[in-house]
């Protein structure tokens, strides 16, 4: 074990996969930082730290800085792919799918299918999601539901640097389409990572991070931190919480949320993107369908608003689900009836 | 430079069987058998083989909806494609994808696309990987000239330019894309090249009906970017025979304007002319290409019409390789 | 009342509303057709005819035929409004959101917000969506689940061409930005629409297309009317379904659909979209919320699998919802128990 | 064109105001008072200005993540930019957007914008909007050098030149984006402006950090765009003085080369060496407007700190006009 930051997790993975496959290349705005300025390559990598040292080591082939041209770096990493590579595209923030989406849903994520299944498309999509920086409405946004929504796309959400280092490994291997998203607001957070380069974490699996009887909270990302911190106030008054990591959100691990609410009979799900056909109520729902029977109250959502990210940090904490909503709302799914 | 007459002859049956393939699917379409949107190539034909000629299978091509011309003159099969159109199981993408959706990555062809303007980015992507390789590789991207005006074509050829990809740019400019001209939809005051020279490349125009200018275009054009020297574009200009798809009734064309692209445009009929004006081949060996070539796309279409249809259990395979 | 197709509900209307207000715009692709070709302006109008003779009408600068650019049609829609313009921008196919989506959602749909409620945005965003046309992946999906996701948008799906005709005069006088999604199959289908020019039908208020108290199927579009059918079915043997066509999923009229709920106790949606992070999840999971305790039987989805639309006629049809499916789907929740 | 001594001062107040504003924010936010990601628009303050100086109410603008400058000129008032900046819910947009979305319809100001590229198409659509009211109003729309290669820009320009819409491209060329340099992330053997003209429209090129470079070609520009010409597009070599956002280490600069520029291409210095070298404004009324300047600022800072903090119901609003 090693302990190490999240952001760390993500680099140090990158490094592994592109010294052991020659076919693992990394493209984005600003990956190698510096090009073009007096400063040189690697002057300042990008804004993440995400790529530093990478172009130094594997060079301008393998590391390929672009200009602010987002659809032609999904483009290009969908071209990487279907010839053969294994791209690691990065977009600087989750929002600028928006400038993208056309190839991450219309191609990457269809082409196997379209083709008939003869066709790979290893490409990982790196991206930057969610608020807590003050960042504002194009900024801050969570895009796993989105995504999660569009067949022909994996959707990995890690919350710890072990995870990050696991499912990071699993999504660079794998022929599938990965979208990997990092949370900002997790990047500097450190934590024990294996150091065994055969550590990997298979899609579909969820983490059970805490475990009780009372009730289950399903998460991901930064606010299952949040989920753990209620958890455990709750565990004082013996009161136990199952916490679901999701780890990835397409797959789905149905299985590890369905056992969990036959036993607990409760469900919360604590999710930063909007209420809206979000993934909050994509977990509400698929309990409500399949664990209907064993239901004790009604499934809980825990989500922001109906509203665009507000700037102001008043209006960005109000916005955001806080340990204090969280635990109103399981204290409220547990005294239902 | 002179072309063998093994390679003339090749070049004219891979032009002619794009043409009774489309020809035959314009008629076949009229019966209601074969579901969808489809495209037809026909008229543009010398431009697809013109390029592709020069490929081998690791050169990489990438398409649009007009993609059959493109996906023949790469190498796809014939009986496969048929297939696929016709929604086959046997098709080449299983009937999943259709007249828009034909690909086979063994064959360098990355896909048709139904998305206007998607492709030029993902032939940069291609053309990356060559790139690493070293191999003197290219890949080449098929845009309209309504494509062009599509924001990923400009932010593929800047991109192109700035990572130096051995990508070309081939615009067939058929003076329409669906019911709007070119002179309405480009803005430029010039032609759709000298917008892709203003991004830094080197550029090419051609006659697209005339297979001999596309094929010596292409060589020079081959020789700059598999030699090192960054990304290119070449702009040719061609004609389609139909509409923009089939039910199209075309009222934008002008008075006797598919009769007269028929006459002076036709790349097959300037092909025939030159090779038998200058004697490299003769009336009857091509006639005996068309015969064949009107059989084998006979065989390909009873071959679609009775390949295996696919079941409900199809729609849910082939979606992840593992999932 | 006339009785008129889907498609000249909407070609009308938008005529209506230009002749009754200046400031109403067009542009899209082709909406013009034949600019700049031998055949002259209007030679063709756009494939869905929804465009035809506004031209001849209202002249050059209302009515903007556009280059292939779908970012700038609405980028351009976004700019007409912010400058008082009340634009009407067309996209072909719905599926083109993909190459679109950032001037949608982090533009069009948060100005509004993020300028502190001061800005108007009355641009209305129209497109054909959904599959039965054997277009494949890239021309023949449902996009109202990403869409209803966004806070900022409104999204109306009508199953009518009465629907047509007051929703769209709502959506196109309405000061908010409204996604108008017309289903390319029922283009073709005719209806009575009232003659009164005062017509609207206020955003947020489903329609009631078929009473009973046995269980509620929720639904819009095309599926609409496979749920008329199977609800038809159902009364000759005796068993009342309420069929709510949502018509508007953003706002979403919950209290029509939770009333129903309440008698019924049984719950089925049906859409169109991918069951993962969709509309169909999102209803069940307001109900199961909302309306736990009426709820006798897990609230039901039907939609097509997670997979994206293939080409061929069996498998098109195998992959969406039908009458059959829907039917089972009912019969499903009522037997449950 | 000579300018009237209340211009010149006025213009000289208006970069005043937009350098102090950000020199203020600079030191402020170190503080960590202020939340989120700033761009600061010191150096470049004689575009805004000698652009914004040609406009009124119905001209409108469209920004960019770089915002303030173009703010400040277009007439949004300090205070209220200054309130949005602190978060507060007497900000110009209630502290919903913060720096990077500050907009002021009524000022013909339509935001900042925090997507690289998103301005152009919005642009184009508010000089669609004058066409259609005829009154020869305009449309500018301010891209940097790393915008200049977003698919939505190109494609702006040519929508722009199809429909003859008056439309200005302002390029604000800072010779970076980010931390990456304009020499690398565009393509072009030329420059910016000569991959605008390759869309078809009239170009011009001045040096940006010459306030009556910029005033003069904006004229020019500007007489051509009302009289109906359609869209133009300027290229402006300018230079930021700080980071790319506050925060940044800045490495990709050269050596000593922060002291140059900011010795040499110093607008408000060259400003003020141009008028009182010319004798047209005298150091002492400069020196009057700088010490007013630095008062309003400093007021502006104690009212944002002073002011209203928003509270979590003020997140529910605004979102729809009615639902
Ligand atoms: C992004 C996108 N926009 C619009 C369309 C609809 N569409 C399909 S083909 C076409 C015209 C293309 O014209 P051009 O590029 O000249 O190719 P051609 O049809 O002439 O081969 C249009 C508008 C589409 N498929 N994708
Ligand atoms: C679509 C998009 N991509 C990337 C970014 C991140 N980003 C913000 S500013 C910037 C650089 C912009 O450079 P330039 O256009 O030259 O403007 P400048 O910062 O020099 O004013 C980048 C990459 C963004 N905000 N939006
Ligand atoms: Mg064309
Ligand atoms: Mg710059």
């Amino acid at each position: 074990m090693s302990k190490m930051m999240y952001r760390d997790a993500v680099l140090s993975t990158i490094a592994e996969e592109m010294e052991n496959d020659p076919s693992v290349v990394v493209l984005g705005e600003d990956v190698v930082g510096g090009m073009g300025t007096p400063g040189g390559p690697e002057a300042i990598g990008g804004i993440w730290s995400t790529s530093t040292g990478l172009f130094g080591k594997f060079g301008k082939d393998r590391v390929i800085d672009t200009p602010i041209s987002e659809s032609a770096i999904i483009g290009a990493a969908a071209g990487l792919a279907l010839a053969g590579k294994r791209p690691i595209a990065e977009l600087m923030f989750a929002d600028f799918i928006g400038v993208s989406l056309d190839q991450i849903w219309n191609q990457i994520g269809k082409f196997r299918y379209m083709f008939g299944g003869k066709t790979r498309c290893p490409a990982v999509i790196r991206m930057a999601y969610g608020a807590g920086y003050n960042a504002a409405a194009q900024h801050s946004q969570s895009v796993h539901q989105i995504l999660t929504g569009m067949p022909g796309l994996k959707v990995v959400m890690p919350s710890t640097p072990a995870d990050v280092k696991g499912l990071l490994r699993t999504a660079i291997r794998d022929d599938d389409p990965v979208i990997f998203l990092e949370h900002k607001a997790l990047y500097g957070v450190s934590g024990e990572v294996p150091d065994d380069p055969g550590f990997t974490i298979p899609f579909g699996h969820a983490r059970l991070s805490r475990a009780g009887q009372d009730v289950t909270i399903v998460s991901s990302g930064l606010l299952l931190g949040f989920c753990e911190v209620v958890a455990d106030k709750l565990a004082a008054e013996g009161i136990g919480c199952d916490v679901v990591d999701l780890r990835t959100t397409s797959p789905l691990d149905e299985e590890t949320i369905l056992d969990s609410v036959e036993v607990t009979g409760r469900l919360v799900v604590v999710d930063e993107a909007p209420p809206r056909c979000g993934l909050a109520a994509d977990i509400c729902a698929l309990v409500a369908g399949k664990a209907f029977a064993s239901l004790k109250a009604p499934p809980q959502a825990v989500t922001p608003p109906h509203t665009p990210i507000p700037f102001a940090r008043e209006l960005e904490s109000a916005y955001l689900p806080s340990v204090d909503k969280i635990e109103a709302a399981v204290r409220k799914v547990l005294a239902w009836r | 430079m002179q072309l063998s007459r093994e390679a003339l002859l090749r070049a004219y049956r891979q032009m002619k069987v794009i043409r009774e393939f489309e020809e035959r699917l314009h008629v076949e379409i009229m019966t209601g058998e074969i579901a969808g949107f489809t495209h037809l190539y026909s008229g543009q034909e010398a431009v697809a083989v013109g390029v592709c000629e020069h490929l081998d299978n690791a050169d990489k091509i990438i398409s649009t909806h007009r993609g059959h011309g493109h996906c023949l003159a790469k190498g796809c099969d014939v009986n496969g494609m048929m297939k696929e159109i016709w929604g086959s199981r046997e098709g080449l993408c299983k009937g999943k994808g259709g007249s828009m959706h034909i690909a086979d990555i063994d064959q360098g062809m990355l896909g048709a696309n139904g998305i206007v303007g998607a492709g030029a980015p993902i032939a940069v992507g291609a053309a990356l990987s060559a790139k690493i390789d070293g191999q003197g590789k290219v890949a080449i991207t098929f845009s309209g000239d309504g494509a062009c005006n599509q924001g990923t074509t400009f932010e593929a050829m800047n991109l192109a330019v700035v990572t130096q990809a051995p990508c070309v740019f081939v615009f067939e400019n058929n003076h329409y894309s669906e019911h709007t001209g070119v002179d309405y939809a480009v803005g430029t005051a010039q032609d759709i090249a000298s917008r892709a020279e203003a991004f830094g490349m080197k550029v090419w125009r051609a006659d697209g009906t005339d297979f001999f200018a596309v094929h010596e275009t292409m060589r020079e054009v081959l020789a700059h970017v598999r030699a090192g020297n960054g990304p290119a574009a070449v702009e040719f200009d061609t004609e389609r025979f139909f509409g923009h798809f089939e039910g199209d009734p075309q009222r934008y064309r002008g008075e006797g304007e598919l009769d007269r692209i028929r006459e002076t445009r036709d790349c097959l009929k300037k092909f025939r002319a030159s090779v038998t004006g200058a004697g490299l081949l003769g009336d009857a060996e091509l006639d005996a290409v068309d015969a064949e070539v009107l059989g084998q796309i006979e065989a390909a279409v009873e071959a679609a019409r009775a390949a295996e249809r696919p079941t409900a259990e199809d729609v849910l395979a082939d979606v992840y390789i593992a999932y």
